[in-house]
C-alpha cells in the first residue's frame, strides 16, 4: 500500500542486483538503522539496554550464524553454544596470554578460532546427514562443556572456574557504558549481517543452497559437496565465535561453561526457526522473540493471576512461563513453519499488491 | 541441420558392466558419442538407461569397463570431475532447487566459472560484485534463449512441471558444457511442450555446437531429432545405428512390442 | 558534430531523419529508446539511437536501397524496427510497417500491393512465412532479420541479418561520410514518409501515404496541446502498423524527444507496464476493459473488509473524482476529505499495480469506450481522455482538452484542425493532416478528399452546444427502420458492450421492423460469475447456451432498452430479440478486422440462416460453423441456440 | 580383572536403561518420522506422576498398602501418559503432518517444554522419592572366581531384568500382534500403509502410547534410584548416542546399542577420565557414536541410505 514502485525501472545488473532493489525498503531499512544509532541511545533507560537490547543484539549475530548453517545449508545443528563458548573462551585466552593485543583483535581471532573447531566437528556432516548430524554435533556441545570446566588452561586456572575481563578498549574507545556496549554491539551486528548477506546472495550462498536443496544434483553441476559443507561450518562458527565473545566480554563481563549450554544451542535454534529458516532478516526476528518472550510472560503472568485472585509464586511463572514458551514454539511451527520471515515477507507482498488480495 | 558437422568420437565408452548387489543393471555395454551428434538412448522401462546416464556422469562407477573422454581415460570420474570435463546434465525427476527463484537456479550452474573468494564474496563490491554482474549477462541469455523471461525471478517450486524442465535445461546449459546429457526431457510433457523441447534441443545443438545425449523411454520424437541411437534391453545393448536402421533391427521391435503389451 | 555534417543543412525540423539528428545534437545523452531485454532496461540514447539508425540506413543504402523505395517492417516492438523506420526515411524511402500476427496471404497482398522490395522482420518465424509466399511476391528482393536465432541454416542469399547489414553500413558510412547528410538534405517535408495499410472493414487495405509535414504537423498538434516534453516515458506495446502507435511511439517521440520503451515479450507487458510506469499512454477502449474487469476480479477475492473498504471509496470517487481531477469547483471539503484517505488506501495503490501511477495523460481511440469505464479511469486520478481519429488523419483530429472532459464526446478539434458536419451526418475533416493519398488508388483518393479539399470520414455524428464533437455510427452503417426510423448499429452495439459480461455484439435493422442483435458473452467475466454461482460449463459454447447465462444477458439487454427509450432519436431501434452466438467472432474466421472491429456485412452473411430465425418468430436455430484454430487446422462447432425475446419500453417524450 | 569386570557389569546394568529410553526415540521415528526429543521429559513425567501419585493415592482412598498404592500409582500414571500421547497427536502431530524434520524435531522440543511446565506445575518441582520395592543392598557375586568377589548393585540388576522383560515384551508385541504388524507396516512405507487403510493417526497415538510406557518404565526405574526430580530429563541426551549408534530405525540397535554406550562410558570413565579431568562419560558417548558414524552413515542395523537420481 506503501509502495509506488512505477518508474523503478533497472537499466543495469548493478541496480537490480541490490539488497534492496526497491528503493522504499532501502530508506526503510537506512532508516531503521539510523534510529537504531542515533535516537534509541537517547530515548532507552540501562534497564532495556541490559535486559532487552544488547542480548538482543548479539544472539542475532549467533542466530545469523546458525541460520547460515541450518538455513542456507541444511545441516541441522545442536551444539551451537559449544561454538559460541569456543569463540568467547579463545577470545579471553588471546587476551590475557598475548600481551598488546587489541580487544577487537581477540574478539576476531575468537570468532577465527571457533571456525577452526567448526570446520574440525563439520567433518561428519560430510558422511552422515539429517538427524544423525544434528545428534552428531551435540558431541561438541558435550565436549566443550566438559573441556571448559575441566581443563584449567582455558580457564588459566582460575579456581571458581568463571572468568572475567575488564572494560574492552576499541581504538581508544572504552566500551562499559550500557550505551557503549549497545552502540558496540549494534555496529558488529550490522556489518556482519551485511556480510552475511552477501555470502547467501553471491556464489558461496548458492552452493549452500543447492547442498541443502539436493545434494546430488548440486555435485553434478560442479558443487563439491566438503567445500560448501565446510565453508558453511566455518562462516556458521565464525560467527557464533563472534557472538560468543561479545557474550562473555561485552554482556557478562565474567562468566562460567554454563553460559554456553545445551540450552544456548537449543535456544539459538529456536531463533532461526521461528524466525525463519533461510532469511537474514528470520535470525532478527527469532532473536526479538525469544528475547523479549520471556520478559514478557514474566512480567504479564502475575498480572493474569491478580486478575483472577490468583496468588503467583516465582517458581510457578518459571514453570508457567517454560510451558507457555514451548506451546508457543508448537504453535509456531503449526502456524508458520517458515517462521516470522516468511510472515514478513508474506505481508510486505501484500502491501506492495495492495488493494489486491493476491 | 544441413550445416552441423558431425565430428570425432568424444566420448568412448567400453564393455561397461554395472551392478547393484546381485542385480546386473548394465551388462558390457560399448558405445561411443561422436562430436555435435545427438546421440539417443532407448529403451523400456527398467532397461538400464538411466544407470547408463549415471555411469557417465560419474554419479555410479561401474565395476567393470572404461570411459574415455576426448582421448582421456575417466573410469573413475566422480560427479564433480565429470562437470569439470564440460559434462551436464538434466534429471529424469526434476531436481531443482526449490528453494532458490529460477534466476538463481541457473546462477548456480555458472559456480565452476566463478572465482571470488570467501572474503570478496562477503565484502561484495569490488570483484565479488564485477563477477556476479558479469555472469548474470551469460545467464540472461541463456534465459532468453529458452524463453523463460516471464519467470526468472519466481521461486521454481511455484513453476508448472513442464517450465521446471526447462529451468533444468537452462542451468545445465549455464555450465557450457561440451557434452549435454538429458535423462527424459520429454517425460510427462504434453504435445505442445514436447514440441518446445525438440525446438530448444535442436537449437542448442545447432547454436551451441553442443553434444547432446539424451535417453527416452518411447521412441516417438526422440526418432526424429537424433542422429544414431543405442537401444537397450534389460541391461544389454541390442541395437545401434541410424534411426532407420535401429527402427528395422528384430531385436528392437521385440523388445518394444513385449515391453509394451 | 557540425551542422552540414549531420544534414540539417536547411536548419529546419521538418523530415523525421532532421528530428532525430536534432535530438542526438541538443539532447545527445538523454534516452531515446529503451527495451527489456536480457532482464534489464536496455537503453539508447539520442544519439546512439542517430548512429544506430545511420548505420542501418548505410546498409540498407549498400544493398542497393532507394529513395522511393518501399521498406516493410513485420515483427513486435523491438527498437530496431523502430530505428529502420526512421532509417528508411533518411534515404528518401517509405517504411510500411505490418501487423506482425497477419497471416501468409494477407501480408502477400501489402507486400504485392506496396511493390515491396525490402523487408526487415523481427526473426525466424516472420522469416519463414515471406519464404512461404516470396513467390507470390515478384518485387521482394531482400529479406533482413532482428534476431538472428535459428537462422543460421537459411542459406538463402538474399537473407541478412540486420547486424551484418549494419555493420556493413559503418564501413560504407566511413568511406562516405558525405553519403547520409546529402541523402537527409534531399529529403523534403512533402515526401511521403510512411505507408500504413487500413485494416478495411470492406474491401482490401489500402495503403494511406502520409507525409512528413502531415504526420509531424499532427504530432506538434498532440505534444502542444498536452504540453509534451522530452521527459516523458511511453510504453510502445500496440501493433507498429496502427496509425495510433504509430502517432506516439513514432512521430510524437521524435517531436518532442521523449523516450519509448519496448516491452520484453507479448506475456510481460503488465509486469514491464509496472516497472516503467509511462508518464504518456495510450491504449484502445479494450485495453482498459480488461484492466477494470480483471480489478473488479482481483477485489472479489478480497476479505471482507478490504472489499467494503474498496468499494466504499470508488463510490466516493465516483462522486467526486473527476470532478477533483478537472480541477472543478463545487466540491464539499468532507468529499476533498475522503478523496485524500481513498487516495491513500485504494487509488494510490491501485494506479500503482496497474502501472499507471506516473501517468499524466492518456489516451484511448479506436472505438468507443463506455462511461463506466472512462468514469473509472478518471475518478482514480487517471487523466484518461479519448481522441478521434483515423489512419488516414494522422489519427489526430479531435482531443478532449484538459478539464473539458465529457463521458460521451471525443473532444474539440485539435489545433489547426477543421472538422465540418455534412448534411449526411458525415464528419468531414480538412487540414494539414490529411493523407497525401492512397497508394497507386487515385480512385480511392478522389472518393475520400472531395473537391474542395473535405476528408471524408465515413463516421456519423455531431456537435454539441459546447463545440464538442460526438460520433454516434459509422455513416455507411447507419439505416433506417422499414418504418422510418434512424437506426445506428454500432451506438447500441457499444452500450451493449459496456456490459462487462458482452464481448462483442451486432445488431441488425435495416429495412426490418425491428432491431434484433448477435451477442458474444465476455468468456472470463461470465466464466467467473458462473463459478461463483457453482455453474458447471465445459467451454464457450457451452457456457453460452445455459439457461442462466442468457438470463443475465437478457437482463443487460434490457437496461439498454430502457436507456434508449430515453432518447427521442434512438428509442425506437431498442432490441426486440437477440441471440448468444456459440463460437466467439474471430480475426482468424473474418468475421473481425485485426482491430476486432465487426465486419458487419461478412457476418450476416455468414449467419444468414441465424438472422433468418431471428426475424421468423423461431424459438430455436441449429447452426454448424467451421472455425479455425490457432495453430492454422480447422474444426467444426454446432449448436441449438435459443432466441430470446425483450421487453421494450414506451418511447418517453425528451424532456424540454 | 575383578574391578575390570564389575565396571563392566555396571555399564551392562546402565546401558540396559539407556536401551530402555533410546528404545522410545526408536519407537516413534519409526512410526512417524519423528526424532522425540520429549523422551526426557516423558521420562520425567512419568517418574513424577508415579511418585505423586503413589504419595497422592493412599491418601485420597485411605489405603495403607504400598503395593496397592503403587499398583494404582501405575496404572494412572499409564493413563497419564496415554492421555499425554493423544493430547501429543491431536493438537500437534497431526497438524505437521509432512513437515520437514528439523520442524518435528523442534516441534518435539517445544513439547519437552510443556510437559517440564506441566509436570512440575502440577506434580511440584521438588524431588520425590519413588519406593516400588526395589531392593537396595549390594550382592557380591562370583566370589570364588576373584578375590573378593565383584560388587553387583541389586537393584541395577532388577532394573536390568525388568528392562530386558519389556524388551521382550515389545518384541512379542510387534511380531506377534496385528496392531504390532500394522505399526511396522507403517514403518515400512506411510503412503503404502495408509493405502491398505492402516490409520495413520492412530498409529501415532499407539506408538506414542508405547513410548509413554517405556518412559514411564524407565522413569519408575530411574526415579527409585535417584528420586523422581527434574534432572532425569537429561536422561534423554545420555540415550541419543546410543540411538545413533544403533541406528534410528533398528529395535535391536537401540540394545545393543544401549549396551555398547553403557560399558563405554563407564570404562572410559574409569580408565581413561583419571587422566584428564574426569566427567567424561557424556562426551565420550557422544564421540564412540560419532566415529562409528564416520564409518556406518547409517547406524549398526539403520537400513542403508542409497542416493536416487
Amino acid at each position: 500500500m506503501f509502495y509506488r514502485e512505477n518508474g523503478q525501472f533497472k537499466t543495469s545488473y548493478k541496480s537490480d542486483q541490490q539488497i534492496f532493489p526497491i528503493p522504499q525498503d532501502r530508506w526503510a531499512i537506512f532508516a531503521i538503522i539510523a534510529f537504531a544509532f542515533f535516537a534509541i541511545p537517547f530515548m532507552v533507560d540501562e534497564y532495556l539496554f541490559r535486559a532487552i537490547l544488547i542480548p538482543f543484539l548479539i544472539l542475532s549475530l549467533a542466530a545469523l550464524g546458525v541460520n547460515i548453517l541450518v538455513g542456507y545449508c541444511g545441516q541441522i545443528t545442536l551444539g551451537a553454544g559449544a561454538f559460541m563458548a569456543v569463540g568467547a573462551y579463545a577470545a579471553y585466552n588471546f587476551l590475557i596470554r598475548v600481551s598488546g593485543m587489541p580487544a577487537l583483535g581477540a574478539i576476531l581471532l575468537g570468532g577465527f578460532t571457533a571456525a577452526a573447531v567448526g570446520i574440525v566437528f563439520g567433518i561428519p556432516s560430510l558422511r552422515v546427514r539429517g538427524l544423525y548430524l544434528a545428534v552428531a554435533t551435540l558431541a561438541a556441545q558435550f565436549f566443550w562443556d566438559w573441556a571448559f570446566l575441566r581443563v584449567k588452561w582455558f580457564t588459566n586456572d582460575a579456581s571458581s572456574g568463571s572468568v572475567s575481563v575488564a572494560d574492552i578498549d576499541v581504538f581508544g574507545w572504552i566500551v562499559n557504558t550500557p550505551t557503549d556496549k549497545y552502540l558496540f554491539c549494534l555496529g558488529t551486528l550490522v556489518v556482519f549481517s551485511f556480510m552475511a548477506k552477501n555470502l547467501v546472495r553471491g556464489n558461496m550462498g548458492r552452493q549452500w543452497m543447492a547442498i541443502r536443496d539436493m545434494d546430488v544434483a548440486a555435485t553434478v553441476i560442479g558443487i563439491r559437496p566438503l567445500y560448501a559443507k565446510l565453508s558453511a561450518f566455518a562462516v556458521s562458527s565464525f560467527y557464533l565465535g563472534v557472538a560468543g565473545a561479545l557474550w562473555g566480554m561485552i554482556n557478562l563481563g565474567s562468566w562460567e561453561p554454563a553460559a554456553f549450554s545445551i540450552d544456548r544451542s537449543f535456544q539459538l535454534l529456536f531463533m532461526v526457526i521461528i524466525g525463519g529458516l533461510g532469511a537474514i532478516a528470520g535470525s532478527f526476528f527469532g532473536a526479538a522473540f525469544i528475547v523479549i518472550l520471556p520478559i514478557f510472560l514474566n512480567q504479564i503472568l502475575p498480572v493474569i493471576g491478580g486478575l483472577f485472585g490468583l496468588e503467583v509464586s516465582i517458581a510457578l511463572v518459571s514453570h508457567v512461563e517454560i510451558m507457555i514458551f514451548g506451546a508457543l514454539i508448537v504453535f509456531f511451527l503449526i502456524v508458520e513453519p517458515h517462521g516470522i520471515a516468511r510472515l514478513w515477507s508474506t505481508g510486505r507482498e501484500k502491501l506492495r499488491l495492495w488493494p489486491f488480495p493476491h | 541441420m544441413s550445416g552441423r558437422k558431425i565430428g570425432e568420437v568424444i566420448l568412448d565408452l567400453k564393455n561397461i558392466s554395472l551392478s547393484f548387489g546381485g542385480v546386473k543393471a548394465l551388462q558390457n555395454i560399448s558405445f561411443d558419442v561422436r562430436e555435435h551428434e545427438i546421440r539417443a538412448i532407448i529403451g523400456p522401462n527398467g532397461a538400464g538407461k538411466s544407470s547408463m546416464l549415471n555411469v557417465i556422469n560419474g554419479v555410479y562407477r561401474p565395476q567393470e569397463g572404461d570411459i574415455i573422454l576426448r582421448g582421456v581415460h575417466h573410469a573413475n570420474m566422480d560427479s564433480y570431475g565429470a562437470a569439470k570435463a564440460g559434462l551436464a546434465r538434466t534429471f529424469q525427476n526434476i531436481a531443482l532447487f526449490k528453494g532458490m527463484s529460477v534466476l538463481d537456479n541457473i546462477m548456480t550452474g555458472r559456480n565452476l566459472k566463478m572465482k571470488a573468494n570467501m572474503l570478496q564474496q562477503a565484502i561484495w563490491f569490488g570483484v565479488a560484485q564485477r563477477e556476479e554482474l558479469a555472469h548474470r549477462l551469460k545467464v540472461e541469455e541463456i534465459i532468453d534463449f529458452l524463453e523463460i523471461q516471464h519467470i526468472r525471478k519466481t521461486p521454481v517450486g511455484r513453476l508448472p512441471y513442464g517450465l521446471q524442465k526447462r529451468v533444468d535445461l537452462a542451468r545445465a546449459l549455464a555450465m557450457e558444457p561440451q557434452i549435454l546429457l538429458l535423462d527424459e526431457p520429454m517425460a510427462g510433457m504434453n504435445v505442445e511442450e514436447k514440441q518446445d523441447m525438440c525446438r530448444f534441443i535442436l537449437d542448442v545443438n545447432d547454436q551451441f555446437g553442443t553434444t547432446v545425449v539424451l535417453i527416452e523411454h518411447d521412441m516417438g520424437v526422440v526418432m526424429d531429432i537424433s542422429d544414431r541411437v543405442v537401444v537397450l534391453d534389460y541391461g544389454k545393448k541390442i541395437g545401434d545405428g541410424t534411426p532407420d536402421e535401429v527402427r528395422a533391427n528384430p531385436d528392437v521391435i521385440s523388445a518394444y512390442l513385449g515391453a509394451s503389451h | 558534430m557540425a551542422a552540414s555534417q549531420s544534414g540539417l543543412a536547411s536548419g529546419q525540423l521538418d523530415t523525421f531523419p532532421r528530428l532525430l539528428l536534432n535530438h542526438a545534437a541538443t539532447r545527445g545523452e538523454r534516452p531515446a529508446t529503451r527495451e527489456k531485454y536480457l532482464g534489464i532496461w536496455q537503453t539508447w540514447n539520442w544519439s546512439q539511437v542517430a548512429a544506430e539508425v545511420r548505420a542501418m540506413a548505410c546498409g540498407l543504402a549498400e544493398l542497393g536501397f532507394k529513395r522511393g523505395d518501399n521498406l516493410a517492417l513485420i515483427g513486435d516492438n523491438r527498437p530496431r524496427l523502430y530505428w529502420a523506420m526512421c532509417a528508411a526515411q533518411m534515404l528518401g524511402g517509405v517504411p510500411v510497417p505490418m501487423y506482425q500476427d497477419a497471416v501468409a496471404t494477407e501480408m502477400a497482398f501489402v507486400l504485392t500491393d506496396g511493390a515491396i522490395r525490402f523487408a526487415i522482420v523481427e526473426d525466424q518465424e516472420q522469416v519463414d512465412k515471406l519464404l512461404e509466399i516470396k513467390e507470390q511476391c515478384p518485387d521482394l528482393q531482400h529479406i533482413l532479420y532482428d534476431d538472428a536465432r535459428g537462422m543460421r541454416h537459411y542459406t538463402q542469399t538474399w537473407l541478412q541479418g540486420l547486424d551484418e547489414v549494419m555493420a556493413m553500413g559503418r564501413i560504407h558510412d566511413k568511406n562516405q561520410p558525405d553519403f547520409i547528410p546529402g541523402e537527409v538534405a534531399k529529403g523534403s517535408p512533402q515526401d511521403v514518409a510512411v505507408m500504413l495499410y487500413t485494416s478495411g472493414t470492406t474491401g482490401k487495405p489500402k495503403g494511406v501515404c502520409q507525409t512528413h509535414e502531415t504526420f509531424i504537423a499532427a504530432a506538434q498538434s498532440g505534444v502542444g496541446f498536452d504540453h509534451l516534453t522530452d521527459q516523458e516515458d511511453i510504453l510502445s506495446y500496440l501493433p507498429m502498423a496502427w496509425v495510433g502507435d504509430h502517432l506516439f511511439s513514432y512521430a510524437q517521440a521524435l517531436v518532442a524527444g521523449f523516450t519509448i520503451n519496448c516491452p520484453e515479450s507479448g506475456d510481460t507487458v503488465m509486469t514491464d507496464l509496472r516497472e516503467i510506469g509511462p508518464t504518456y499512454y495510450f491504449a484502445p477502449p479494450r485495453v482498459f476493459e480488461n484492466l477494470l474487469t480483471t480489478v473488479m476480479i482481483r477485489m472479489e477475492d478480497a476479505g471482507a473488509l478490504k472489499r467494503g473498504m474498496f468499494h466504499y471509496f470508488m463510490a466516493v470517487a465516483k462522486r467526486c473524482g473527476s470532478d477533483i481531477l478537472d480541477a472543478k469547483p463545487g466540491v464539499s471539503a468532507a468529499d476533498r476529505l475522503l478523496y485524500a484517505l481513498g487516495n491513500l488506501l485504494v487509488y494510490g495503490p491501485l494506479r500503482n499495480v496497474l502501472g499507471m501511477s506516473r501517468i499524466r495523460v492518456a489516451y484511448t481511440a479506436g472505438a468507443a469506450i463506455g462511461p463506466d469505464l472512462f468514469r473509472f479511469y478518471r475518478s482514480i486520478g487517471v487523466n484518461l481522455k479519448q481522441l478521434y481519429g483515423a489512419t488516414e488523419t494522422c489519427a489526430a483530429v479531435c482531443l478532449q482538452p484538459d478539464r473539458e472532459i465529457k463521458f460521451d464526446s471525443v473532444g474539440k478539434p485539435a489545433p489547426g484542425v477543421e472538422v465540418r458536419i455534412a448534411d449526411s451526418g458525415e464528419v468531414l475533416v480538412r487540414g494539414k493532416l490529411l493523407l497525401k493519398e492512397y497508394y497507386k488508388r487515385p480512385d480511392a483518393t478522389a472518393e475520400a478528399i472531395d473537391a474542395e479539399g473535405w476528408f471524408h470520414t465515413g463516421d456519423a455524428g455531431f456537435f454539441d452546444e459546447d463545440g464538442h464533437l460526438k460520433i454516434i455510427d459509422r455513416a455507411k452503417d447507419v439505416g433506417k427502420l422499414a418504418h422510418g426510423a434512424i437506426f445506428a448499429p454500432n451506438y447500441i452495439e457499444n452500450k451493449l458492450k459496456f456490459f462487462q459480461y458482452i464481448k462483442e455484439a451486432v445488431c441488425f435493422g435495416h429495412d426490418r421492423d425491428m432491431v434484433c442483435a448477435f451477442v458474444n458473452i465476455d468468456m472470463g467475466a461470465v466464466g467467473n460469475w458462473a463459478e461463483r454461482r457453482g455453474l458447471p460449463y465445459s467451454g464457450y459454447t457451452d457456457l453460452a447456451g445455459k439457461r442462466e447465462v442468457l438470463e443475465l444477458i437478457r437482463e443487460c439487454v434490457e437496461q439498454v432498452n430502457a436507456d434508449l427509450s430515453h432518447d427521442a432519436m434512438v428509442a425506437e431501434t431498442q432490441i426486440h430479440r437477440f441471440m448468444v452466438l456459440h463460437k466467439e467472432l474471430d480475426p482468424d474466421d473474418d468475421e473481425l478486422t485485426r482491430t476486432r472491429k465487426v465486419r458487419r456485412g461478412f457476418v450476416a452473411e455468414k449467419y444468414g440462416v441465424l438472422i433468418d430465425a431471428l426475424y421468423s418468430g423461431k424459438t430455436s436455430q441449429f447452426i454448424e460453423t467451421q472455425v479455425k484454430f490457432e495453430d492454422g487446422r480447422t474444426g467444426k462447432v454446432s449448436a441449438d441456440l435459443v432466441i430470446c425475446d425483450v421487453k421494450t419500453f414506451p418511447v418517453m417524450k425528451k424532456a424540454a | 580383572m575383578a574391578f575390570f569386570l564389575e565396571t563392566l557389569l555396571g555399564g551392562l546394568m546402565s546401558g540396559m536403561l539407556y536401551s530402555l529410553v533410546a528404545l522410545g526415540f526408536v519407537l516413534i521415528f519409526k512410526a512417524s518420522g519423528v526424532f522425540n526429543f520429549a523422551q526426557g521429559a516423558m521420562v520425567l513425567f512419568a517418574a513424577l506422576s508415579m511418585a505423586r501419585f503413589s504419595e497422592w493415592i493412599p491418601q485420597w482412598l485411605g489405603i495403607d498398602n504400598l503395593f496397592m498404592a503403587n499398583v494404582l500409582a501405575f496404572a494412572v500414571s499409564i493413563l497419564v501418559m496415554f492421555a499425554v500421547a493423544w493430547l501429543v497427536e491431536r493438537l500437534v502431530l497431526r497438524h505437521l503432518v509432512n513437515q520437514e524434520g528439523a520442524t518435528l524435531l523442534m516441534a518435539t522440543l517445544g513439547i519437552a517444554y510443556v510437559l517440564d511446565g506441566v509436570g512440575q506445575t502440577v506434580f511440584g518441582s521438588g524431588i520425590y522419592k519413588i519406593d516400588v520395592g526395589m531392593p537396595k543392598e549390594p550382592v557380591m557375586m562370583l566370589e570364588s572366581v576373584f578375590e573378593g568377589g565383584i560388587l553387583i548393585n541389586k537393584e541395577d540388576f532388577v532394573a536390568a531384568f525388568i528392562s530386558a522383560l519389556l524388551v521382550v515384551a515389545l518384541s512379542i508385541f510387534f511380531q506377534k500382534t496385528s496392531t504390532g504388524r500394522a505399526l511396522r507396516a507403517v514403518a515400512d512405507d506411510h503412503q503404502a500403509a495408509q493405502s491398505i487403510g492402516i490409520p495413520l493417526n492412530r498409529i501415532w497415538v499407539i506408538v506414542w502410547c508405547v513410548a509413554g510406557i517405556t518412559a514411564l518404565v524407565a522413569g519408575v526405574i530411574w526415579g527409585s534410584k535417584l528420586g523422581a526430580q527434574f534432572s532425569l530429563s537429561t536422561v534423554a541426551l545420555r540415550a541419543l548416542p546410543v540411538v545413533i549408534l544403533g541406528g534410528l530405525t533398528s529395535v535391536p540397535g537401540a540394545i545393543i546399542g544401549g549396551l555398547i554406550i553403557g560399558v563405554g562410558e563407564k570404562l572410559s570413565e574409569v580408565y581413561l577420565g583419571p587422566y584428564v579431568g574426569g566427567g567424561i562419560e557424556i562426551w565420550f558417548a557422544y564421540m564412540l557414536a560419532l566415529v562409528f558414524l564416520l564409518f556406518r552413515p547409517q547406524g549398526l542395523f539403520g537400513e542403508k541410505i542409497i542416493d536416487r537420481v
